[in-house]
């Protein structure tokens, strides 16, 4: 793009229109300003350069002289033709109300005031040329590979990480057991457990049934907890069991009637009738 | 000319065929972690021992950062530069916002954007990424929580700065105020009243 | 300690960054060209000085036919790979695999997993192989020439066994207690939680 050479020269704006409204020195070298569109960073890095051309301290520019270049630059180039992006046109049309502003008398002035936004646009180029100026020492360090050197072909480091794997005789020996234990081929031996069968709960339960006609909870046919050997939990629940099969079988045979109030209440039976 | 050196203890010789050879600068803990969990006093030591040897010589030992490095002698740069591959060239845009950063970090896009009056590429932050010079360093605590850029060991290596203080005319830029927001500056200047009055409603 | 080292003349200093900031080594003639055709004689001389002045250091300027280059000293050359131990615990399906490869010997892969009742992840006998306790011991005779394993000297000496036949045999282990069904020894351990469970709902 910045071979494409789109230079051109902005023309002096005659010192006369400077003196018009008596604003700040003119520059005197303007006319051999030679701007490149595309050398710009921005509308604020126009300003900033058109201020540098004033040949004086940032802090002492003339904003209306600046404001004053820069609206020249933005005719120059809009007579030449050349496109201009949307914020240089922005910034020119804010530094048009600016300039108006600076020059109206002070008692007309809105909030915040035409001097507080050129101290403002002061203070951003300040700071915008401060980093520009930093950036330009920055590179111009001595940097590596241009200026200094590293060592050309290092031998480079490199640590190896060698894992030190760690089991003992134990744990070696329980692995196989278990190895064995798990695929060993299954001969299940169910343990001899106690249980009450459903025989002896028909019986039981028949025979219990057979003392009155009350109502009777199942819980209560079966063996009593202080009977030796009838107060293992496991024993109970195999009792429980079958005992509740023997119910069902009873009433399915007619013998005995069964009845429950509700979902998860006793269980209660009774004798038939007959 | 040059007789041998003085007979260097064996942390030093080790401290220094490390960093010789190292492919990176390397930091005091680095330096004792390869060095067996050498006592880190022990290596500073080694390694200012080192330094004062080798002031003056066409080699160099130099601090960057944290970490420490050997480089050519700055003054030998017009001998050694012929035939070497060029360092990358950075835009202008690349070269301000790197030092934006470099000056102002922790520092936000935004942030950026304000100081230069110009919305900045995301390519452009990319470039300085890529080049190993910034980084993302977390995120601001205000609203939209931006990322916040931060410089790197890299950048400090590669323009040989031994830290951030060392960055061209950063105190005077400090103390003239031109690192701070213009809405700071211009308070400042216009007194505690005036602030207050612009801080009201309206 | 270590004194600032002699000052260097120029041309010393010169072929001293030069040489540290080559790729490869350079011969006098290199150097000579590389240094604005300095004269080969104090090139010669130069070379000559540095070579005395790094001797005894960490780094040595040595010479590789008729070139030279910077190293690292060769007494010091062990710190440019260090080897990091790593204790680690051998994993339980590992274990297995490798009890399994001690009391069946040589086994191959397939007979492995038949023995486990699982399958076995390559990795598993590549973590036994590197431990250096079991290797491959050549190839079963039969459709597909599995590989067979076998286990190594290394491991009997890490389990302080003279010879295989110490490995404790099938009704050792069983009279340990070792070879009692998982599921058992689990209602051992939780039989009087599941007491409790039958006194439960009533």
């Amino acid at each position: 793009m910045s071979g494409t050479g789109l230079l051109f020269a902005v023309t002096e704006p005659a010192g006369a229109r400077a003196t018009d409204h008596g604003a700040g020195p003119t520059t005197a070298d303007d006319a051999a300003l030679y701007l490149e569109l595309d050398g710009w960073e921005g509308p604020l890095d126009l300003l900033l350069d058109l201020a540098r051309r004033q040949k004086v301290d940032l802090r002492a520019i003339s904003i209306l002289s600046l404001v004053d270049q820069y609206l020249d630059y933005i005719e120059q180039a809009e007579a030449l033709k050349l496109e201009l992006a949307a914020d240089y046109l922005v910034m020119a049309a804010w530094l048009a109300y600016l300039k108006s502003a600076l020059l109206l008398p002070a008692e007309e002035q809105e909030e915040p005031g035409p001097e507080e936004l050129a101290l403002r646009l002061q203070l951003r180029l300040a700071r915008l040329g401060a980093m520009r100026e930093a950036a330009a020492r920055l590179l111009a360090r001595d940097r590596t590979g241009r200026d200094v050197f590293l060592r050309g072909a290092p031998e480079g480091l490199r640590t190896d990480r060698k894992v030190k794997w760690q089991c003992d005789w134990f744990a070696l020996i329980q692995a196989y057991g278990q190895v064995k234990a798990r695929t060993a081929p299954a001969v299940h031996m169910v343990r001899d457990r106690p249980v009450m069968t459903l025989e002896s709960a028909l019986e039981r339960v028949a025979a219990m049934l057979g003392v009155s006609r009350d109502w009777m909870r199942l819980e209560d046919l079966l063996p009593p907890v202080a009977e030796p050997g009838w107060e293992r939990p496991r024993l109970r629940r195999s009792a429980l069991a079958s005992s509740f099969v023997a119910a069902l079988e009873l009433a399915r045979t007619g013998r005995a009637e069964l009845r429950q109030n509700g979902a998860f209440q006793p269980m209660l039976l009774r004798r038939t009738a007959s | 000319m040059n007789p041998p050196a003085e007979e260097a203890d064996a942390l030093t010789r080790a401290v220094e065929a490390t960093l010789f050879a190292s492919e990176e600068p390397l930091t005091i803990a680095a330096l004792s972690a390869h060095l067996g969990d050498a006592d880190a006093a022990e290596i500073r030591a080694a390694v200012n021992d080192l330094e004062t040897f080798y002031a003056g010589r066409g080699v160099a030992l130099v601090r960057r950062g944290a970490a420490w490095h050997f480089q050519t002698a700055p003054d030998l740069a017009h001998l050694l530069r012929r035939e070497r591959e060029q360092v990358r060239r950075l835009s202008r845009a690349a070269t301000e916002v790197l030092a934006i950063v470099a000056y102002h970090e922790p520092v936000s896009r935004a942030e950026i954007e304000s100081i230069r009056g110009v919305q900045t590429a995301k390519g452009t932050l990319d470039v300085l990424m890529e080049a190993g010079w910034i980084r993302a360093a977390g995120r601001r605590d205000v609203p939209g929580r931006p990322v916040i850029y931060a410089t790197t060991q890299e950048f400090l290596a590669h323009f040989g700065l031994a830290s951030r203080r060392d960055l061209p005319g950063i105190d005077e830029l400090r103390s003239a105020g031109l690192l701070d927001p213009v809405d700071d500056a211009y308070d400042a200047l216009s007194g505690p009243n005036e602030s207050d009055g612009a801080a009201g409603p309206d």
